[in-house]
């Protein structure tokens, strides 16, 4: 499957591997006590398992383009966007560069109501 | 014999389920897309399955990367609505049609599936919100489900051709199922959609409008499709489109298309279901 | 390209692992067990594979009833013997043939194919004792390994033409890998057993010694026998027989049999192994 | 898959059903902590697990006839034999209903040695 699209990353093996650790721990807020942990102590929660550097700058700043591009598979990372929470239009935002206004109403051609 | 009674296909996109538990379904950004729903509602309300076929993607929640299955059949009694960062979603649990399904797995090993059989498992909003969509948020739900869990998260994915065969065994499940059960297929997920990368909020309303007028007459150019025409036709997580293909290969060569909607966007989603009945349905 | 230097199929019974932990090899029990084995691990030292694909079943470690695989393949770099009761057996940890095995899951995914993708998993004696009979127990494994686990524990379990499907994949995965990588194929399980029921001790040594005659030279009988033909000849934990038609089909069509070897009981099995080579192999 | 082989019970989906909570009260003492909490309190271990009370009868006395019949799959009730230790072809004879000498040397065919 060639990782050939333009401006589309699939997450095949190498995205796979060098995320496991972040995709991980993002998967682990599936569960309420991890939520709490996370929330009470952001930095010791992402030490247990064992990002990269990066990564875990990625995570404490929500910087979420750099989150997809270290790894981060966009539907685990979607859990710690649900702890602030952030909504998922911000994701593709910040993914695309764009501000949240153009990102919605211009590429996504939503239609503004009253 | 079963009764396959339609075919129905439907996004999944998780902002519908969240718009409907916050009371949003009749907002302006929301009404135009749930109205679109109510003739199909209406046709499920009419020919009252007893079973709804489920076929959609685990979005990290059931599965994780430690072990990928490509395809997954749940065969429990019952599923209840996983917390997937949110907590659970406060709909019903799930009533499984477990005797069809185990009937199903025998057939997908004898006929050169490899499906990974699930006793305990439970589902996320891939499978909630077309419920949700279909037949409401009633007490409890009016029909039992078969889970089907595709692979549409890392790669490899299914090809379009194999999602197709697959839908010719669940056919065969169907049609050597000895009893009165009416069942219906729901094929889930899409339309357009990416989420990640700079092309992320990419939305293709053309080549979604041509599926939703295409899928029922004339499939087979979906089944050939390669999964890269997928990804840059549809977004990287449009390809999860294939799903359909369960469903449309389930049903017979003739189809006729009853009802089509489509809505974008629904949060970064090109939106819509469609509702197929076999052309020599009684 | 890579080289399938050669087919090898062994029995995995347990009882041979508690056998050489407790230094049982040269015992009278096992003398002459063991001793067969000295011409296959000959063979193994001098043709130097530098990856062993090993096709096995899991007995209820790494997998629980709760989700069932059909077919799983491990992708990881590493492997761990897994605690099946009695600890942890004291075998080094296996070093996985990351690359490989990636690359084999593509092909399977082409090839409709539905494999459960292994990133964590830890491997059992189906794995170990094969390793330990045709490597010894060195203080590291001299090759890396690719592990094949088939579902031979629920029904439904494969057939066996899906099993010899499955061989045909990894062949041509092997002629796909593009590097020096010399590929040895480890069939495994039975012979005739038979663990459970009345008929619990249940031998068929005409039909094992059957089995290892033609094998090599006339395997299609083996390939369109029915899952209840191998439960009745060979018990019904002997159907995991099927397991070494993944290994025989990768091979060519014509083999030499270069050495077999059968003994019986150990345990409660008919154990054996055999070697193959591909007939026009250099 | 036919049932019907003579005294060949085959694991299909009533067997399963039947004896899933006593294969996975087995599967558990694969982690050694379960295995020292069965020992230390066999019938309260049990009592976590929902065996019926003939599953739970046919563990305690170690009748591994019943734990078959009672939809115990093999290679989980294997687990349990490895708490006394009890070997494996004890378990073969009981359900053969012979003595242990007459499975091994009669009905396995096993060579007496020294
Ligand atoms: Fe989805
Ligand atoms: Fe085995």
């Amino acid at each position: 499957m060639s990782d050939q699209i333009p401006e589309t990353p699939l997450f095949v093996r190498s995205h796979g591997d060098i995320g496991y650790p972040l995709n991980k721990m993002a998967m682990s807020l599936c569960q309420a006590e991890n939520r709490e942990a996370f929330k009470a102590d952001e930095e010791a929660f992402l030490d247990r398992y064992g990002l990269s550097a990066d990564q875990k700058r990625a995570v404490m700043d929500r910087d979420w383009e750099a989150m997809v591009r270290l790894g981060g598979n966009l539907f685990f990372i979607l859990k710690i966007s649900a702890i602030d929470p952030v909504p998922i239009t911000a994701i593709g935002a910040a993914q695309a560069g764009m501000s949240h206004d153009d990102f919605v109403y211009g590429r996504l051609g939503k239609v503004r109501h009253g | 014999m079963a009764e396959l009674i339609g075919g129905l296909g439907t996004s999944h996109v998780p902002s519908i389920g969240v718009a409907l538990d916050r009371g949003l379904r009749d907002t302006p950004d929301w009404k135009p897309f749930f109205d679109g729903y109510i003739p199909a509602q209406k046709w499920m309300a009419d020919h009252k399955p007893d079973i709804a076929v489920v076929i959609f993607n685990d979005h990290g929640n059931a599965f994780f990367l430690d072990r990928v299955p490509t395809l997954a059949v749940g065969v429990a009694d019952r599923y209840k609505p996983i917390d997937e960062g949110w907590g659970p979603r406060a709909v019903p649990d799930f009533e499984g049609a477990s005797a069809f399904s185990w009937h199903f797995v025998d057939q997908l090993v004898e006929n050169h599936f490899d499906p990974l059989v699930c006793r305990e498992i439970d589902v996320d909003h891939g499978l909630q919100v077309p419920m949700e969509l279909f037949f409401g948020r009633p007490d409890a739900w009016p029909v039992k489900i078969v889970p089907i869990f595709v692979n549409t998260i890392q790669y490899p994915i299914p090809t379009p051709q194999r999602m197709w065969d697959l839908g010719r065994v669940l056919r065969r499940s169907i049609e050597s199922w000895l009893t009165d059960d009416r069942i219906v297929i729901l094929g889930t997920g899409g339309l357009s959609h990416q989420l990640q990368g700079t092309r992320a909020g990419f939305l293709n309303r053309e080549a979604d409008r041509a599926w939703l007028d295409e899928i029922g007459p004339n499939p087979e150019k979906y089944r050939s499709m390669s999964r890269e025409d997928y990804v840059e036709t549809f977004g990287s997580e449009g390809a999860e489109l294939i799903m359909w293909l369960v469903m449309r290969g389930a049903m017979d060569a003739r189809v006729k298309t009853l009802h089509k909607h489509y809505f974008a966007p629904a949060s970064m989603t090109g939106a819509g279901m469609i509702v197929l009945e076999n052309e020599d349905a009684a």
